[in-house]
């Protein structure tokens, strides 16, 4: 049985949740180069990947992190009206709400998927999206449901 | 060895086993397959023929060959032989039971495969006789096999009602009746005749005909170029069904499957393969030598019925009937073999 | 009632005419009681077409066949029958045609759809039929009916509510009559006193995270990875399908850069991690397309319920977007579309 | 693919090398597949830095090169130049951002090492895989589209005409001149508004070089940078500017009375009217809506009068095809909804006025011909109270922006109502005093010390009417007292919010708004007159609250920005477009309807990318469900194996 939500193994609680960041070139990648700029500190779980927009995501983007053994996946984008492209992450919030329904349907821990708007100002919410995600993950240890055992 | 257990002592022979993995039928999401028995499993031998067949045990979906990884440019390879528990499947029908023959011809005759055999080796086969047929398309005895046959498997069982006779085959057989111990007893003055009667009863039901099996092979030759494939195979959607159902169907392909790209760490890996894919054929160049629904359709009859005479002197097909009763369109094994060689 | 014989009729007339260049239909199969998937391309051979509820093959996926065997005469520089197709459609059926239309794989000239209504009830489940006594002996399956089927087993005929032997997709169905089609045989049924759509999949998602990974992990872990559900999908006509390359697409113009640079999103072991890649990708891809002919969990030789991960989707496309795949073929697809008001509350 | 990669690993002095250990970065990307090169350096962006990449490159016959170092907005093209200067495409170079998104926000330093080391392979995977692309030229048309003509559009077509550049001006409404025209003084100076706008506006007209659309909108706009194509709609032109005499015959027989909206709705005009003697162009002209009928005639009396036979009832809305290189939107502002503010009488009282009215309360040009007079009984006001932040700064109940240029407007209402009414007193209700700019702060003051203005430091809670008087309460916060003022007269300095029509504009040129609605620029600080969309600039008003002044530097430098872009011979667009597949493809067109820019179009059944118009984002990557299009060099491919080497043990 893998691991479940409730009542992770005691080696869960040690595990560091290693999560990929999508992040739009224009808003949130932006936005966490401000963090940066402003010297905000955050988690280090977070490897960001940077897209040209939310919009060209492809689920199978989410669905190959997973399978790579990410213990997260977070999206990252412009708010509704800002997308650099107009309609990207309008396009992105449909298709990603989808896959995290289904994500969800299947049983993989509604925790592990998540999606943000972080505008280039936005320097302290990029820190807190990527804190509380990694501080939410955390207690599920690592994800086994959907990463490949080799 | 014959001896008969009584069928509440089923689970008592099955105890004994317990440095063995032993699987039995099961009937779970409305499909009899192959499960493990667990200490809570109630033994269901009921069942009509599982959905997959046993070759599994010891041709498996997923194979590893060697790892392989590079530690300061160097490669390295780790071998990895699958060293597995004594295996035990129990209630195997006697259609499978002669499937698994044809593989081990198939995995020793040129080369023998070390991983097929690692398996193969420590596999017993307790195989269940059929006391009616389990479906319109059983053709076990159209193509030389019965209902109780004994080929392949190390011991044959037969319901008898209230219990089973249980005959070893193979040494292997002997030596795992002979673990039950005392939940065997042996033949009463009836018995034999009693296994007699049902195994002819069994095999008086009928059975669809797959034409005169002797002139098969000859007519699928003399019709390699006939457009009847195509026509037979025209809603043919090129699934695996029929082949990874098949008892027989043993083709793999080979893949490298990376695990960590930045240094070259993975595993080779042997997967079940089928000639029924589109890309089965595939040439690099872009040439495919069985391009259509038809020359496919043609190769797996034809391997069943002509080459696997040709090269190794019988037919590949046991007569389960999975081709054709899980088939999604209707394809039909025993009407296109008909069709051919009536043409 | 269909009259099957004005159906044949109809079918012999199109080809006699020279309408058409085939007519996709059923005829009665040589092995078992299910009918299968014949295509008529004489007048005379029209007297083999039947309709009855073991008729549950989606038809349009032959006719994303016909398309790709039209093209590749093309490209043999064979100069193609332009005349279209019929074909013979159910209300899924008929709405998979749609989302062909809606996708430009298929010009509306191009077919001719003969409808079929399912009486107000719809095609049989073979696993619940075989689950019953005598069951895998049944020669003849009819409509009897909205509410039973006549089954005939040897000689006997007996009379089982719809209900015990409705596939599932069929108990959910909101449109049991085809609303596209060129000419309908049979009565458009509208009320039908089944299942909610949706029940199902709404009953599954009522389980917890922890029971609902249980079961698609055991479900993932029993999958062969034959591919008949992609098979089988008249929406699965991707020259290459992007989780397994079990259909190359390797023309005499394919680089050897491209052959080496196929994304290998999922291995072909048939594992849990790589199975759960390859049906979750499925789902997504038909997200907005699928129109729940409920094909791909039928001929799934280890009955994995595969229509829930559709339904799911279709669900969520349906209560949050208002869309229904199959409804219009001028619509936009769901994914390249969106409005003001998609749901924004689940981004933080 | 690359096979011979090289690594720099930049210290950027101890910004990354305090807390990553750039040392340890470095030994373990040489590590990597493909990588022939890996070194660090105190700083990659100095001279002997860029050098170094240049030498890399050379000596080892690089084919890829990764930087580990600042935001690529930084650096990218510093290193991309040095690339290309070493002899590698500059496509074959990418950043990694390991100071920014590693080392400023870590301070565990092996955390913050392994993360660095995760970015730097990621890029190095995705470099290997780069096209070493060519950018993509593209002719120019030489002639540019203002759109508005108000003072930020007249501005930047004198400018664009006077460099020799045609230029097309299209506004709204029937005079150029906007929300300016209106104005009686302009602050800190005094000087009269239409003496300055007007030699302005008569330029316009003058100017061969200038074609002025009035009463025109822009309908659509498809192209792309330097080679946009507008249609514009022009309404009937039922008086012909050419042959009015400006006599006024018309006017005077026109039963028709409408607010004037030239007048604020303080007095009301004809149906046939000018709006101001000073229009341009300068001839009346017909309100449709408000003429008694013209389909058929109902009325004619105009026509019959007019002896220049300059009108034409028969006239039909006309629509230009234009083509342009390049286009400024000045669709400046309007003023916040009186409507809104109930709470300070708004819209109930006659006296209570926004600051428009009040401008042409004040205007020579206006009802009252400059004297100051309630509207509602034409009395001289006696008392006076401005309030200021009117719906600016309140996010909760209206807008939340300041309106910049209220404080001073209002300092010049109170000083101008002195002027006219030199016994009354004024009071003015303010949060604060914002007086940044040259001369503002003096003026204020001198409104203050000179003028005795009364400045009371907090809101006003209510206005009503009470006896024939205006009483407003509200609060001195600076001594602590409620106030009440019995005032003849209240002025809102009611907040600047973008024009009606804004979102509009925007959604039609393909242009972002702010969350506030006024036009986004592309970059807050680096690009504030740049448009996110290329070849598309912002000026005035319509971008963000500004005083003339700004508008007019602002316009200048969108006519400068569009001088630049027009005196080029051949544009370079971006090469990192949409590829398609096409044995992939099926047609299905999803793409084409996720495509923003209309780049992708259906070519014998297939997807096919107008590169020029693709700007790249992949919106047609992420609906394409058979993988069939790609964006050069971010190709899924590329992504999939960034997201291996992140995750890879």
């Amino acid at each position: 049985m893998p691991n479940s939500s409730q009542s992770p193994a005691p080696e869960a609680q040690a595990h560091e949740p290693r999560v990929v960041a999508f992040l739009c070139k224009w808003c949130s990648s932006a936005g966490s180069d401000l963090a940066g700029v402003s010297r905000i500190q955050y988690s280090a779980n977070a490897t960001p990947i940077t897209i040209p927009c939310t919009g060209s995501m492809s689920p199978l983007y989410v669905l190959s992190a997973f399978n790579k053994g990410a213990d997260g996946v977070l999206v990252s984008g412009c708010h509704p009206g800002d997308c650099h492209y107009m309609e990207g992450n309008y396009l992105a919030r449909r298709k990603l709400y989808l896959v995290k329904q289904l994500l969800q349907f299947v049983g993989l821990e509604a925790e592990r998927f998540r999606m943000s708007w972080v505008s280039a100002a936005e320097g302290a919410k990029f820190a807190e999206v990527i804190d509380e995600f990694v501080g939410d993950l955390r207690p599920l240890g690592p994800q086994t449901r959907l990463k490949a055992k080799h | 060895m014959e001896k008969i257990l009584s069928k509440d002592r089923l689970r008592e022979w099955v105890d004994a086993l317990d440095d063995c993995e032993v699987l039995a039928p099961a009937f779970a999401d409305s499909v009899w397959n192959y499960a493990r028995v667990e200490a809570e499993t109630v033994i269901d031998l009921s069942h009509t023929n599982t959905i997959n067949p046993p070759k599994q045990f010891a041709f498996p979906q997923r194979e590893v060959f060697f790892r392989f990884e590079r530690a300061d440019g160097v490669p390295r390879l780790t071998p990895t032989l699958p060293d597995p528990r004594p295996t035990v499947v129990i209630g195997v029908r006697p259609c499978d039971g002669r499937g698994m023959p044809r593989n081990d011809t198939v995995f020793s005759k040129e080369f023998k495969d070390p991983y097929y055999w690692a398996r193969r080796e420590r596999l017993v086969l307790v195989g269940l006789a059929c006391n009616q047929p389990h479906s319109p398309n059983c053709v076990c005895q159209s193509v030389g096999g019965a209902p109780h046959a004994e080929e392949g498997l190390d011991v044959l069982m037969t319901d008898l009602g209230d219990r089973f006779h249980v005959k070893g085959i193979t040494a292997k057989g002997g030596e795992l009746i002979a673990r039950g111990g005392d939940a065997f007893a042996s033949l009463q003055a009836g018995d034999p005749a009693e296994v007699a009667r049902v195994h002819a009863a069994a095999s008086s039901h009928p059975q669809r005909p797959v034409a005169e099996l002797g002139t098969v092979a000859e007519a699928i030759r003399a019709r390699f170029d006939s457009p009847l494939w195509e026509e037979m195979a025209r809603h043919c959607i090129g699934c695996g069904i029929c082949t990874y159902l098949c008892p027989t169907c043993h083709c793999f392909d080979i893949n490298d499957e990376v695990t960590n790209p930045n240094h070259g760490t993975g595993e080779r890996v042997r997967t079940w393969d089928n000639c029924q894919f589109p890309d089965f054929t595939m040439h690099t160049s872009g040439h495919n030598p069985r391009g259509d629904l038809g020359s496919r359709l043609r190769q797996r009859v034809a391997h069943k019925f002509l080459y696997f005479v040709e090269n190794h002197g019988t037919q590949q097909c046991t007569g389960c009937g999975r081709c054709i009763s899980e088939c999604p369109v209707g394809i039909d094994i025993v009407a296109v073999v008909d069709r051919v060689s009536r043409a | 009632m269909v009259n099957v014989d004005a159906l044949r009729g109809y079918a012999a007339d199109l080809l006699e005419k020279g309408q058409v260049r085939a007519v996709i239909g059923y005829r009665r199969g040589t092995a078992g009681v299910l009918a299968q998937p014949c295509t008529i391309d004489e007048a005379g051979e029209a007297e083999t077409l039947v309709w009855d509820p073991t008729c549950l093959n989606n038809l349009a996926r032959y006719l994303v066949e016909d398309r790709q065997q039209q093209a590749a005469a093309q490209t043999r520089n064979k100069t193609p029958d332009g005349r279209p197709v019929a074909i013979v459609a159910k209300g899924c059926d008929s709405r998979a045609v749609a989302v062909l239309l809606q996708e430009n794989y298929l010009k509306r000239e191009d077919v001719v759809i003969i409808g079929v209504s399912c009486e107000g009830s719809g095609v049989i489940d073979p696993r619940k039929l075989a689950a019953r006594p005598e069951g895998r002996w049944a020669s003849r399956v009819d409509f009897a009916g909205a509410d039973a089927f006549k089954v005939t087993v040897g000689g006997d005929e007996t009379l089982i509510p719809a209900r015990d032997l409705l596939a599932d997709r069929c108990l959910e169905c909101r449109a049991a009559a085809p609303a596209l089609n060129d000419v309908l045989f049979g009565e458009v049924v509208t009320e039908r006193g089944l299942d909610e759509p949706f029940r199902a999949v709404k009953a599954a998602q009522g389980a917890t995270e922890d029971a609902r990974w249980a079961t698609w992990e055991h479900h993932f872990d029993r999958c062969l990875r034959c591919f008949a559900c992609r098979a089988v999908c008249p929406m699965c006509y991707c020259p290459e399908c992007v989780v397994d390359s079990t259909t190359f697409v390797n023309t005499p113009g394919t680089t050897a850069e491209e052959k080496a640079t196929r994304i290998r999103w999922c291995e072909r072991s048939a594992s849990v991690s790589e199975s759960a890649l390859y049906h979750l990708t499925r789902a997504i891809h038909l997200a907005g397309r699928c129109i729940d002919c409920g094909e791909c969990e039928r001929v799934c030789p280890v009955n994995i319920p595969l229509r829930l991960l559709n339904t799911k989707l279709e669900m969520e496309a349906f209560e949050q977007f208002q869309y229904e795949a199959g409804r219009d073929f001028g619509q936009a697809s769901l994914l390249s579309s969106f409005r003001d008001e998609d749901p924004n509350s689940f981004i933080r | 693919m690359s096979k011979r990669t090289g690594v720099f690993v930049c210290h950027c002095g101890k910004n990354i090398a305090a807390t990553v250990d750039v040392k340890k970065v470095a030994r373990e990307l040489a590590k990597d597949d493909g990588v022939v090169f890996c070194e660090d350096y105190v700083y990659m962006c100095s001279d002997p830095g860029q050098g170094a990449v240049i030498d890399a490159i050379k000596e080892n016959d690089l084919d890829g090169m990764v930087i580990s170092c600042c935001s690529p907005t930084l650096h990218e093209k510093t290193f991309r130049d040095a690339s290309e200067l070493g002899g590698l495409s500059g496509f074959r170079c990418e950043i990694a951002n390991i100071r920014e998104q590693c080392s400023w926000v870590h301070k565990d330093p092996d955390e913050a090492t392994d993360k660095a080391i995760k970015i730097s392979r990621a890029a190095v995977r995705r470099v290997q895989r780069n096209e070493p692309l060519d950018p993509i030229g593209v002719p120019v048309t030489r002639r540019a589209l203002v759109v508005g003509g108000g003072i930020a559009g007249i501005q930047t077509a004198l400018d664009l005409a006077d460099a020799g550049l045609d230029v097309i001006l299209v506004e709204k409404q029937s005079t150029i001149g906007g929300n300016m025209l209106k104005l009686s003084e302009t602050f800190p100076t005094l000087d009269c508004s239409q003496c300055i706008l007007s030699p302005k506006m008569v330029a316009v007209s003058k100017n061969p070089r200038i074609r002025l659309l009035t009463e025109s909108e822009v309908e659509s706009v498809s192209g792309f940078v330097g080679n946009f194509r507008v249609r514009i709609k022009k309404k009937a032109q039922y008086v012909d500017p050419e042959l009015c005499k400006l006599c006024d015959d018309c006017s005077q027989v026109c039963p028709v009375a409408v607010p004037n909206e030239y007048d604020e709705g303080l007095t009301n005009r004809r149906a046939i009217f000018i709006p101001f003697a000073q229009a341009i162009p300068a001839s009346f002209t017909l309100d449709e809506a408000a003429c008694l009928g013209l389909k058929p005639v109902v009325c004619g009396k105009c026509e019959e009068v007019c002896e220049a036979g300059a009108i034409d009832f028969d006239k039909r809305p006309t629509v230009f095809e234009e083509e342009v290189g390049a286009i400024v939107v000045a669709t400046g502002y309007d003023l916040y909804g009186m409507d809104k503010l109930g709470e300070y009488g708004a819209g109930r009282y006659a006296d209570v006025l926004d600051g428009l009215q009040f401008e042409r309360l004040c205007s020579a040009s206006g009802a009252t011909e400059g004297h100051i007079l309630r509207p509602s009984d034409h009395k001289v006001p006696k008392e006076i109270v401005f309030i200021q932040c009117s719906g600016s700064r309140d996010p909760e109940n209206h807008c939340a922006w300041c309106s910049k240029i209220c404080c001073m407007y209002t300092a010049k209402h109170a000083t101008l109502y002195k002027h006219h009414v030199p016994d009354g007193q004024a009071y003015v209700f303010y949060i604060d005093i914002r007086s940044g700019g040259k001369g503002y702060e003096e003026f204020v003051q001198r409104s203050m010390e000179k003028d005795g203005v009364i400045y009371l430091r907090g809101r006003v809670s209510r206005v009503y009417e009470q006896g024939g008087k205006l009483r407003v309460l509200g609060v001195d916060t600076l001594s602590g007292r409620n106030v009440e003022i019995a005032a003849d007269m209240v002025v809102l300095a009611q907040a600047m919010e973008p024009s009606k029509g804004t979102a509009e504009i925007a959604k039609t040129l393909k242009i972002g708004l702010g969350k506030d609605g006024f036009l986004a620029e592309a970059h807050p600080k680096l690009k504030p007159v740049e448009s996110v969309t290329a070849g598309i600039y912002l000026a005035g008003a319509a971008q963000g609250p500004k005083d003339i002044p700004e508008t007019v530097a602002q316009a200048s430098a969108a006519a400068s920005k569009v001088i630049a872009l027009l005196s080029k011979e051949e544009l370079h667009h971006s090469p990192t477009v949409a590829k398609v597949r096409d044995p992939y493809c099926t047609g299905c067109a999803m793409c084409v309807d996720a495509c923003p820019y209309e780049a992708i179009g259906l070519v014998g059944g297939k997807a096919a990318v107008n590169e020029v118009l693709c700007q790249g984002c992949g919106s047609c990557v992420g609906v394409c469900v058979r993988a069939a299009i790609d964006v050069k060099n971010v190709s899924q491919l590329q992504i999939h194996e960034m997201i291996s080497a992140v995750l890879a043990a």
